[in-house]
């Protein structure tokens, strides 16, 4: 038995690593980009928000890395559910989730995110945030310090400029999933349902 | 609506321009690392050594996030159960009762702290045998 | 030539501009005693937004607002010269003069606010309502500055103007630039007038319904325009420039003047901007036409 | 004061907590009356808290109003008991106006009634159905058990008592044979 965390690779994630070997040029400039650029929507959602300012402004920067606050949901590429999550709260997140643009990331902060943490038998928390929303980067802490958010938000970089995240992707195509997971904790009324192309028969283009 | 002219009002922000010549005060942290502090709680680690596997740390724990396990390292001649504990980071919230319960102190907290992964399956830890 | 010129033109004007915007970051970075980002960022920010895939619609109108600003954006900067003796970069200058060039420059906001309305997110109306109120400030000691300008040159065309300085206009008469400077300042969304698109209050208010391609163009945009309208105050009151080096300092000092402007001072509310804008800097500036008329030349 | 109010209320004693925090405890019917007189006649202006704890065993909520007079120096806490079954109380909405939230709260996580309270909505959860929260019957480890999952993985768990005894078991049991296996090879040698 090996000391450390131990690492489950998970199968359902290798054959989209497989699909990152004939991506195109553009494909690997516009990911070069992304990484360079990620805007976190400014939406503290727990205990762990309070580990935020620090990290955005003048102690930690995160703005060195490209890395700023959004003001909108229209605008974020991430947003960071930080600690525990009440059935309140994760209906604003799933709301506000799916109003964001694609390509989207979910940051989880904490071990509330993971298994519950020490809100492990409250009735109004929920344990497992992946049962509810993909989530692409767990940081450990109870709560984070700001290096380790840093370094959350650095291994996401890494990931996206590999054009290794499609979890947008996964959400869209395990809707009926996630969204039997949602209706299971906060009812019926959780959101109008979520469907990808909106825009294509909402008098858009 | 009202307003007056206010003279230092208007003149004394003018100082904040001297911030430009000053050194700035972030931690460009991938490249300058901080140290951590005296007494800051982070991962875990069990002296094998030591722990005599009496589970006082998994009654402690009010996050039941302790799981004694059997192990197959060497282990303390006087480890009457031949379990070491195993710490769930899905639920620990570092409170650190666990090291304050342990009779031989053997199970510690380390400086370290960074952990970040993809995976929520792999928050199970072992605790480093130092 | 002149399609080449223009491409030219507004090539420069896109680089220099986001240049000129991961600047401004990275010297309000160096204010609020941060490292702060690349100068690059704002580009790279813009080419991500250009990535990314529309999450709703509010139909075509919606989308017409930022293609308006940008068509606005860009005709402003076609019409403004560079240079005042240069045969290049001079754009469509000599097709109109600086009356069209202020109708112009109105034609992207108000388009941009019916986009806006269209798309009914309430705080993006509220930072259209908020814009046009500030809009309607700042013109009025602009353009009394701008007439003194063009009635003490004898004419409207900006390269005459420009060419015509033997001491520049912002030495010959302080008045009317102070007046101008403070109308650019609010022109730029500095603050202490940024109140329209306050992160904190109204959620970077007009463009907080739009993400994807159509950010990125307001991005785009706002960085062309940004330049555009550098070049035309270099223009009227800082006696024009002969190349590209004397432009480029020329235009940096006032965006460096505007940044520091907008680092140190804290924001008016709408009413109290409007207030500010239509008392102090059109006072000085009908102090200056009366200088400039009675004791100019 | 003190003797007034044992007078009115028959009320066998008055706890002083502290020397700023009074506490007295009356029939139901009554509460009302009481508060009223403190708030008229011993300016008590301010409704602090309105509280509710759980005797399960003796099967009633004792709810307690906290009154605060108005230089704020000296408190008084007024409760009464009423039935765990059909719990409810008149609404302090009349007198207090602040105490409308108060009892909200408290409708949400007891369940107990206010007739009088116009505006008795959910104020932190929403959609609640199940047994109110802070109820003592209600048991949030079961509740999350069913309604919730857990992360799976954390299997290879040992009772540590048990594992104890077992070894111990079988300690005594290797050493007892391994005592037979001397003695019998004892015996073999003495044979010898």
């Amino acid at each position: 038995m090996d000391e450390g965390f131990l690492k489950e690779q998970q199968v359902m994630e290798s054959d989209l690593n497989s699909e990152t070997s004939h991506k195109s040029s553009v494909d690997f400039l516009m990911d070069w980009f992304r990484r360079r650029s990620i805007f976190v929507l400014a939406y503290g959602t727990g205990c762990g928000a309070i580990e935020m300012p620090p990290t955005f402004t003048s102690r930690y920067d995160a703005e060195r890395l490209g890395i700023r606050g959004a003001a909108t949901p229209r605008q974020a590429d991430v947003i960071i559910v930080s600690g525990y999550c009440s059935y309140k709260t994760l209906r604003r997140i799933i709301r506000t989730y799916e109003q964001m643009a694609n390509p989207k990331y979910i940051l989880a902060l904490g071990s509330c995110t993971v298994n519950g943490g020490m809100y492990w038998d409250s009735y109004n928390t929920i344990k497992r945030l992946e049962d509810y929303l993909p989530v692409d980067m767990y940081v450990n802490g109870c709560m984070p310090r700001p290096e380790s958010i840093l370094e959350g938000f650095m291994a996401l970089q890494k990931e996206i400029g590999d054009g290794k995240i499609s979890s947008w992707q996964k959400y869209e195509d395990n809707y009926a999933f996630y969204r039997k997971n949602q209706e299971a904790v906060l009812g019926q009324t959780v959101a109008p349902a979520y469907d990808a192309d909106w825009y294509l028969y909402d008098g858009g283009l | 609506m009202k307003w007056s002219i206010d003279i230092s009002g208007t003149l004394s922000p003018l100082g904040i321009l001297a911030a430009m010549m000053q050194k700035p005060n972030t931690i460009a942290y991938p490249a300058v690392k901080k140290e951590t502090a005296v007494g800051y709680r982070g991962f875990h680690t069990n002296l094998l050594v030591d722990c005599i596997g009496c589970a006082n740390c998994q009654d402690v724990c009010m996050n039941d996030a302790i799981d004694m396990i059997k192990t197959d390292k060497e282990y303390n001649v006087k480890n009457s159960s031949q379990c070491i504990p195993r710490i769930d980071y899905g639920r620990c919230c570092w409170c650190s009762l666990c090291t304050d319960v342990c009779p031989p102190d053997s199970l510690k907290l380390d400086e370290e702290y960074l952990g970040v992964t993809q995976y929520a399956s792999d928050f199970l830890y072992m605790p480093k045998d130092k | 030539m002149i399609i080449l010129d223009l491409a030219l033109m507004l090539i420069t004007a896109y680089f220099v501009g986001f240049i000129y915007y991961g600047l401004y970051r990275n010297i309000t970075a160096r204010f609020q005693r941060r490292i702060g980002p690349t100068i690059f960022q704002s580009f790279y920010d813009s080419i991500k937004f250009f990535g990314k895939k529309e999450a709703i619609s509010h139909g075509w109108m919606f989308y017409l607002g930022p293609i308006i600003m940008a068509t606005g954006a860009i005709m402003t900067l076609f019409f403004i010269p560079f240079f005042y003796q240069s045969e290049s970069f001079s754009g469509l200058s000599g097709y109109g003069n600086l009356f069209l060039v202020l109708y112009l420059m109105l034609l992207g906001p108000l388009g941009n606010a019916m986009g806006v309305g269209v798309g009914g997110n309430p705080f993006g109306v509220m930072g259209v309502t908020r814009g046009l109120t500030r809009l309607f400030a700042l013109e009025l000691p602009f353009y009394i500055a701008v007439v003194a300008i063009m009635s003490i040159s004898q004419s409207a065309d900006i390269a005459t103007i420009a060419g015509s300085q033997t001491t520049i206009n912002a030495f010959a008469h302080p008045l009317l630039f102070i007046a101008a400077l403070f109308s650019f300042v609010a022109m730029m969304g500095q603050s202490p007038f940024d109140v329209v698109g306050a992160p904190v209050e109204v959620y970077s208010g007009p463009a907080s319904e739009f993400s994807g391609k159509f950010l990125s163009l307001l991005m785009s945009q706002s960085a062309i325009f940004s330049f555009a309208k550098l070049v035309l105050m270099v223009n009227l009151f800082l006696g024009g420039a002969d190349g590209f080096f004397e432009l480029l300092w020329k235009t940096f000092v006032l965006f460096l003047f505007v940044i520091a402007f907008g680092a140190i001072y804290g924001r008016f509310k709408t009413p109290q901007s409007v207030d500010f804008l239509i008392k102090v800097p059109t006072v000085i500036a009908i102090v200056g036409l009366i200088f400039a008329t009675a004791w100019g030349n | 004061m003190f003797a007034t109010i044992k007078n009115r209320f028959a009320t066998t004693d008055i706890e002083v907590k502290r020397e700023d925090l009074y506490k007295v405890v009356v029939q139901r019917d009554a509460i009302f009356e009481l508060i009223f007189m403190l708030r008229e006649q011993y300016d008590y202006q301010t409704l602090n808290a309105i509280t509710c704890c759980d005797w399960i065993e003796e099967e009633h909520f004792a709810i307690t109003y906290i009154l605060t007079t108005s230089d704020r120096k000296q408190s008084f806490m007024v409760q009464t008991m009423i039935g765990r079954e059909d719990a409810q109380i008149d609404s302090l909405t009349h007198t207090f106006e602040q105490a409308e939230i108060m009892e909200r709260d408290l409708h949400e996580m007891y369940g107990i009634d206010f007739p009088g309270n116009q505006n008795l909505v959910e104020l932190s959860l929403e959609n609640w159905v199940h047994t109110p929260p802070l109820r003592r019957e209600f048991d949030t480890l079961e509740f999350v058990n069913n309604n919730l999952s857990f992360r799976e993985g954390r299997d290879g768990n040992m009772d540590v008592k048990k594992e104890m005894k077992r070894l111990r078991a079988l300690k005594k049991a290797q050493k007892a044979a391994a005592k037979k296996a001397k003695e019998e090879a004892s015996e073999v040698s003495d044979g010898n």
